[in-house]
């Protein structure tokens, strides 16, 4: 008998496989299976419409028309309904699933391939070893699919589950099916938990295989923003979310003793990915800015593998002579494919400018090419400067006939002609300000008549803004420990930890970086966990308090009070719900195992987590939201947000939406409305910090965890809006909720604007509030957990 | 049909989007004077104007907003906007809500209004990040139609989901769209 | 030892699974295995650009902007870049990419769906019997993947490698990723091939499952037609694609003796599908008429599954009192998910009018539930008329005030009010010629400012023609023999068969069914061997010709030449790629295992098969096509099929783009040009027929298989266009090409409208052809089956 | 911006494609005279008249487009109207040419043209079916843009991609357009 890998092979007896520990329904039973283990997209069909009656979809449509079929165009407005019957509100659900899909698809993608590309070197049996203080490794691996995974290995048949699924749910988006928006939503929540799931196996496959931080505190710092890229070096520039050929740079590097000599930054999740391994790596910035790190000519080679590229990098890196390395076959660019072609080869035809750039599929084939390419490149590019001289700039600038095009084609509507003169007048602050509000399209310049190259022109009267902007951001430290849920547990129920605030997604903000910090900064120092991911996490890492720190400096990064945490990039968002659900599992003993709805439910009732992707741009954005708010997580958008269409809405004049049942007796009881909404737009910053700490509410809340959230709530209110919240009574359940400081005033606002009964003596609240408190009420939405239905 | 009315010389490219690849379906804006979205305004039984964060870049739309506010339109500020009340210890009919809230409960006939006395037939944006505002234009002009809301817009861009609409003034332009306000005031 | 199913256990050793015969590399030796088993999205990308190079991707726009993220809306018209760099031409390839996506998805997902539904009561064991006549089961199957199935079981690694690629496809939708549309475009001709091959798995699924024929000649006969449907019974009109529910309906009909006192008729694939095992149900119409069969008030109960329903099913079956049974997760319509309850009660509720519908997930609870409502529901709306009285009809027909707001919001521009204002005056025919012209979208009734149920009138209207609308089909007989092949290989290389004609696709014709008739006809008798499936199979079979035949009657359905084959519902479409790729295996001998360049170089330039979906709509029909294309098979769509967005159209002017290698000697040559185009879109039938002769011609092509198929194309052309076609002399390689009949003439014109030189003593072409004929030439496009590669 | 030319009379929804749901982008066909297009035609360099299938339908649209092909425009007969000119043994300039195949040559710059003396600049649809016709208009706009090729429609639709185009002609009013194209011709 002969052993490869995990398989057994019996001499003779070819055709028979031996698996050793991978039958499913011998799975070790690590906990009873609940009832909707893997489900399809009926089984929590019941969960979902729990959520769409309270959180109705409100649609704001982009479009008009449909255009997906030859039965089509078809006009859709004013609620008409198409060719195919489908009706302008189901059309809108319909692209929210379409959304849903390519961003599930983009995660589950991703992982999937990483095993593919590593497995060659390392199989399959890499062991998921996450520390003695990690028992519930894989929260949401366990929750929806069952499965307790040891290793790489086990999470195959969890990737088949999720590709199914996918493809099921890709089938509905066909012309002529689904007809109710309901029900495309409940497929769509049901692909934001695949997305989901398939964003913890991607962080959990490379976390095993490259043996990154596993929840461990106190990550070590690196550098971040654009003025950390140290351009004197040969630079190297990767940009996406596929680690594996920057770790092959990373390996190349190291092996030859290059770390001082060549400069690795990156833009994106890879660099994220990078720096939880590499601290010499930087990072250039978030995706807000990729635009303008290649126009800056910062890359001696510019290394792509998949998503959140600019689809014209081709055209922008020739621009200022980058050559390009695409080394996924996502993204390819109509370049040759040159995987397994000789790599002096390849380095002489890049760096002699005989091709723009090329493929090469196979990772390990990365490292050499682009430091090499690099080293190169780097006297030749030199000898030039990319950004523009001083005559340039003027010219430029008095070239602009202030025509307006360029507003026109920006998704911000910057008044770039008038900045432009301004800075002709000398003052430069105009365009300075703009370069953080742009969000770093480009559309203008193409639309530009007298061809100014908006962008260098930007990027040169913002280049000592550009050089300051320099932070130390921590590595992403991955998931949440079991010991750090057990110690927050009790402080997030009696609330002296007011909530999880969960910056995420991408760069398209509506006013620049400069708010990310703000939400991270403001909520930290209110004692709330602020965990980040992506490229909120790196467009927060530049900024400074008055003392020159980051707010990674700032603030510690354990999962704790007033901490901020680098949780990783976009897949290590799964980290967040993998918490929420450990305070299910570990501080309130749930069983999870194939648990979905039960979990969802004590989430949206328990836990005070709210996530914000303020500058949410993206198909993967999109999913992300989706995939927290099946789990009863609220999300707030910034207002381009709107475009995805869709919200999920609650309505406080409702009474009836608010139902809720005592699981004690079964009884239902109509709550305060909290959490208010599972997904909502702010149109700027300072509505957008009161509303997150409202949606940190929940029905369980304890009086002085309600008390202090309150507190919180009217707090930011006042100071950000000047006005007290007008549903903050809403929120009063008692006299113990009110905030002790200004207790007798609350009683009075009470009494004076909404007419309720006050005992002046006892201070104590008569009637009034929708409900009161009760220690002991134990709420959920679910028939089946009543008494007589379990 | 064919263009009878002005003989070809007018054209859709006056009905550019301020965001120009936001395109209209078949049924877009109507470029109106302010005295018609001022008479619209008038005779609607019951108006509200929605205010939003861009009332405060600049005086003279503030301004404007108490003194519409003052002919008896009740104003919800959206955003920060409501702010701008505060500081003016504005005492009119004038309340918070969010903005993605607000157009929510619009949508729904059976809505109470901000005042308990019931929804809106004619909603007027005011003062709202552009993209933000034609997409709740959006969801009004294709929901909002039994009974039928007009969602009017009186900000300084070519609304193309408004029922009616202003075109898009730069900021040289400025003085010209205060008097437009102006003149929109003057007929309320 | 216990065994269960096709596993093993032993005792003690729980979680070790002993699977027999499942191991992938020790898989049969069938046959040596190809270079691409199971290619991935990258692997076959040298096959897309020798196809792209030469049918490089024409796009027509039909929409001017992307609005897939939120940092557009973004204008992308006259070729610019969006926000995220993409430029128009890449967009649209992208839209491709998508549509094929959703295609093949819903291809996909319905045979795992159907393995799903039956797995639990026949298990996968179930073995894959065809017969004595083949032995290669499943042509495509081991092509792509290498495996030759024996079994449903063998089927669902084939399965996963699917739903793996979709998903990585799926990725590269995301923004900001793929810039070229080229690669786009590669990844879409992906989809494309994982869509046929899902489409082989469904069709092999069920034909195990219910011993559906595999192909057999000589089917019977069932009725076809609005006019088949005997209302005077209890009637079930059945809708989709996926057939297990309505078998359990056949079940249950046949257990319980109803077949002749319940009427089951269908619309679309279903119903092919159950025709194909109870010919005593019949085929109401394809998709273009669904519409006006529920409106016509048919249906006491309606069934529907999934895929090309329409999404207002509720709202229209309303209309007419028809309850609503969704038997499919992906179309649930918002109705309450009755699986597993009382199925008497469940009656009730339908019957009653309580619900208007419900879903039922279990295929095997639907057959009672559908039979038994139609029987209580037919005496109930038996007493309402669902046809317009006189008066009404009348009325409505006065009310119409020619405002032409139908005509703008009709697909096909048609002109009702002109068409009410004739009927009115006593002459119907107008209405009823639109009968056939629409394409049943119903979008002018809900713009018709008098509220004409337009619809209702146009049916009144053709009442006498749809009683008359009544043909037989023959039961769609799956794949082609191997027996036949062989059979046919030589007429089809001699040219006496002078190519397959493959007639597919929805209903979205330019001009009503009747076309579908003439091009079968046409081809049929000129001895091409014709062979359709889904709505075009249904749709020429109620014309009927002078004797009151339909075509099924009119010829044979053996795989052979002037024959008339219906080969089954949509997933079917399969087995005539799986006839081309037998041609190669059992004809020529080639290797197909893992070697689908190969195969596909094989196909484009020797075998004469032409695709044609006249009335092509849905996305599956985009993924069908671009399927077909990838294999080397070029396909001709309808007008409407414009507005897919994307061509691939050769150039005939241009003579490099038409160079293929001799592979005796690695020779280049340049070769006339065809097929000339892989997807192009005829205006009319008058164009789309010689267009299609054309296409029919290859490289490889005999002198006596070219004299055949250029006397076709010439006459096709006189007859249809009345001219001689302007480019007949590219096709002319040697006087042995030219058809006998009229040599000279055809001499005499090369010489005066082309300057060839002939030598008017020998007949013979002394020059002018592009190439000459040379029996042995082996034509190639692949560098790898050249001799020094090899 | 704001509408200056006709003071807000002019209304988008005199650009209503003739396929209501066939919406443009930002730059959409101007309706334009029948002289404005004749002039147009005549000051081509290379003039190109496409005609499809419904001059077949028709007895007046034949007899112009023969009349437009006697001014010296070449004609490319799509689809069957080339039977038309067999019919009528018109002896003038004209080709077959399926329209998607002749579409994707014009997008060529390099392409030779029906005559081998070059591509066209000026191309003119006539008599196509309404969808293909703004299919392949579409690809004009979009796609033939270095050099610049106008597509330009003459049939009695709105057509939103052309440059220039008239506006929808009902069948009542098929006298009036054929009057529009004799105008046209009469400019040639």
């Amino acid at each position: 008998m002969e052993e490869i890998g995990g398989k057994f092979k019996i001499e003779g007896w070819e055709n028979v496989q031996i698996n050793i520990g991978k039958v499913e329904e011998e799975e070790e039973e690590w906990e009873p299976m609940g009832p909707y283990p893997m489900p399809k997209m009926a089984d929590l069909r019941n969960w979902d419409y729990k959520l769409l009656n309270r959180y109705k979809p409100f649609y704001a449509p982009l479009c008009d028309v449909c255009a997906l079929c030859t039965y089509g165009k078809c006009d859709l407005s004013g609620n008409k309904y198409g060719a195919c019957g489908i009706r302008m509100d189901a059309m809108q659900g319909r692209i929210v699933l379409l959304a849903c899909l390519v961003g599930a698809s983009a995660h589950m993608a991703h992982g999937r391939h990483m095993i593919h590309d590593l497995e060659h070197r390392w199989g399959v049996d890499v062991p998921l070893d996450l520390g003695t203080e990690i028992n519930v490794p894989a929260p949401l691996t366990q929750l929806i699919t069952g499965i307790k995974p040891k290793s790489i290995r086990d999470f195959l048949p969890v990737l088949d589950y999720i590709e199914e699924n996918i493809v099921q749910l890709a089938d509905a988006l066909h012309t002529g099916q689904e007809g109710s928006a309901d029900d495309f939503e409940s497929k769509a929540l049901q692909m934001g938990m695949l997305d989901s799931l398939g964003k913890e196996v991607a962080d959990m496959v490379q976390i095993a295989y490259y043996n990154m931080p596993h929840g461990e505190s106190n990550q070590p710092f690196f550098e971040v923003g654009m003025g950390s890229i140290d351009t004197n070096k040969p630079t190297i520039i990767v940009i996406g979310h596929n680690a594996p050929p920057s770790f092959d740079i990373v390996d190349y590097l190291t092996e030859k003793g290059l770390e001082d000599e060549v400069e690795l930054g990156g833009i994106c999740c890879t660099s994220i990915d990078i720096t939880r391994k590499y601290q010499k790596a930087k990072i250039a910035s978030g995706l807000g800015r990729q635009l303008r790190v290649i126009r800056a000519g910062f890359a001696d080679v510019i290394v792509i593998d998949e998503q959140c590229i600019r689809a014209d990098i081709l055209k922008q890196a020739k621009i200022v002579g980058s050559p390009v390395i695409c080394t996924n076959d996502k993204a390819m660019h109509g370049l040759v494919d040159r995987t397994g072609d000789d790599q002096d080869e390849i380095i002489d035809d890049l760096v002699e400018g005989r091709v723009p750039g090329v493929v090469i599929l196979d990772p390990f084939q990365v490292g050499k090419v682009a430091v090499e390419v690099a080293r190169k490149m780097h006297p030749k590019r030199a000898k030039k400067e990319y950004i523009l001289s001083d005559e340039a700039f003027k010219e430029y600038l008095e070239s602009c006939t202030m025509c307006g095009s360029c507003t026109f084609a920006c998704p911000q509507g910057l008044r770039i002609g008038g900045a432009n003169k301004k800075a002709l007048e000398g003052d430069l602050e105009p365009l300075i300000k703009m370069f953080d509000q742009c969000v770093g399209c480009g559309r203008c310049e193409q639309v530009c008549k007298k061809h100014i190259p908006i962008v260098d022109v930007m990027v040169k009267a913002a280049r000592p803004v550009i050089e300051k902007e320099k932070g130390k951001m921590r590595a992403g430290r991955g998931p949440v420990r079991d010991t750090e849920i057990r110690q927050v547990g009790a402080p997030l129920v009696l609330g002296t930890i007011p909530g999880i605030i969960a910056p995420i997604g991408c760069g398209n903000y509506p006013n620049g970086t400069k708010d990310v910090y703000t939400i991270v900064d403001e909520f930290a120092s209110r004692g709330y966990i602020v965990t980040l991911t992506g490229c909120m996490a790196i467009d927060c890492g530049f900024h400074l308090d008055d003392e020159g720190k980051s707010v990674y400096e700032k603030y510690p990064d354990d999962f704790d009070k007033g901490c901020v945490l680098n949780i990783g990039s976009c897949v290590a968002n799964a980290h967040i719900h993998g918490a929420a659900i450990k305070v299910a599992s570990i501080f309130a003993r749930r069983q999870i195992r194939g648990n979905y709805d039960e979990i969802a439910d004590y989430i949206i009732n328990r836990v005070g987590a709210c996530g914000v992707a303020w500058g949410a741009m993206s198909q993967k954005a999109a999913s992300i939201a989706t995939g927290f708010n099946r789990l009863g997580v609220p999300a707030v958008v910034g207002p381009h947000g709107v475009k995805y269409r869709r919200a999920f809405l609650g309505r406080r004049d409702l009474p009836e939406r608010w139902k809720v049942y005592d699981t004690r007796n079964g009884e239902e009881l109509y709550c305060e409305p909290c959490p208010e909404h599972l997904l909502v737009a702010a149109e700027t910053i300072e509505e957008c910090l009161p509303l997150m700490a409202k949606l940190c509410f929940r029905v369980a809340d304890t009086s002085p965890g309600r008390m202090i959230k309150l507190t919180h709530y009217i707090d930011l209110s006042m100071k950000y809006l000047k006005i007290m919240p007008p549903d903050w009574h809403l929120y009063v359940r008692s006299e113990t909720d009110l905030p002790l400081a200004k207790k007798e005033y609350y009683l009075q606002l009470l009494e004076e604007e909404q007419d309720w009964k006050i005992d002046w003596k006892t201070k104590k609240i008569i009637s009034g509030p929708v409900k009161g408190v009760d220690p002991s009420f134990n709420p959920t939405l679910l028939e089946r957990l009543l008494p007589e239905k379990r | 049909m064919g263009c009878d009315s002005c003989g070809g010389s007018c054209s859709p490219q006056n009905y550019i989007s301020f965001d120009v690849g936001n395109t209209h379906g078949p049924e877009s804006g109507r470029l109106a004077a302010p005295e018609a979205i001022g008479r619209l305004i008038k005779s609607a039984k019951r108006p509200l104007l929605i205010v939003g964060s861009e009332i405060l870049e600049d005086d003279g739309m503030l301004d404007r907003a108490i003194a519409i506010g003052k002919k008896g339109i009740p104003i919800a500020a959206t955003g920060p906007a409501i702010r701008g009340f505060v500081e003016r210890e504005y005492d009119g009919e004038v309340y918070y809500y969010q903005l993605h809230e607000l157009t929510n409960c619009i949508l729904d006939p059976e809505w109470k209004g901000l005042d308990g006395q019931g929804n809106y037939d004619v909603v007027v944006f005011f003062g709202i990040i552009y993209y933000y505002a034609s997409a709740m234009l959006s969801a009004i002009k294709n929901f909002g139609t039994d009974p039928l809301i007009r969602g009017v817009s009186i900000d300084k861009y070519y609304h193309p989901h408004a029922r009616m609409t202003f075109g898009n003034y730069s900021p040289k332009r400025q003085a010209e769209y205060l008097e437009m306000l102006d003149k929109l005031i003057s007929v309320l």
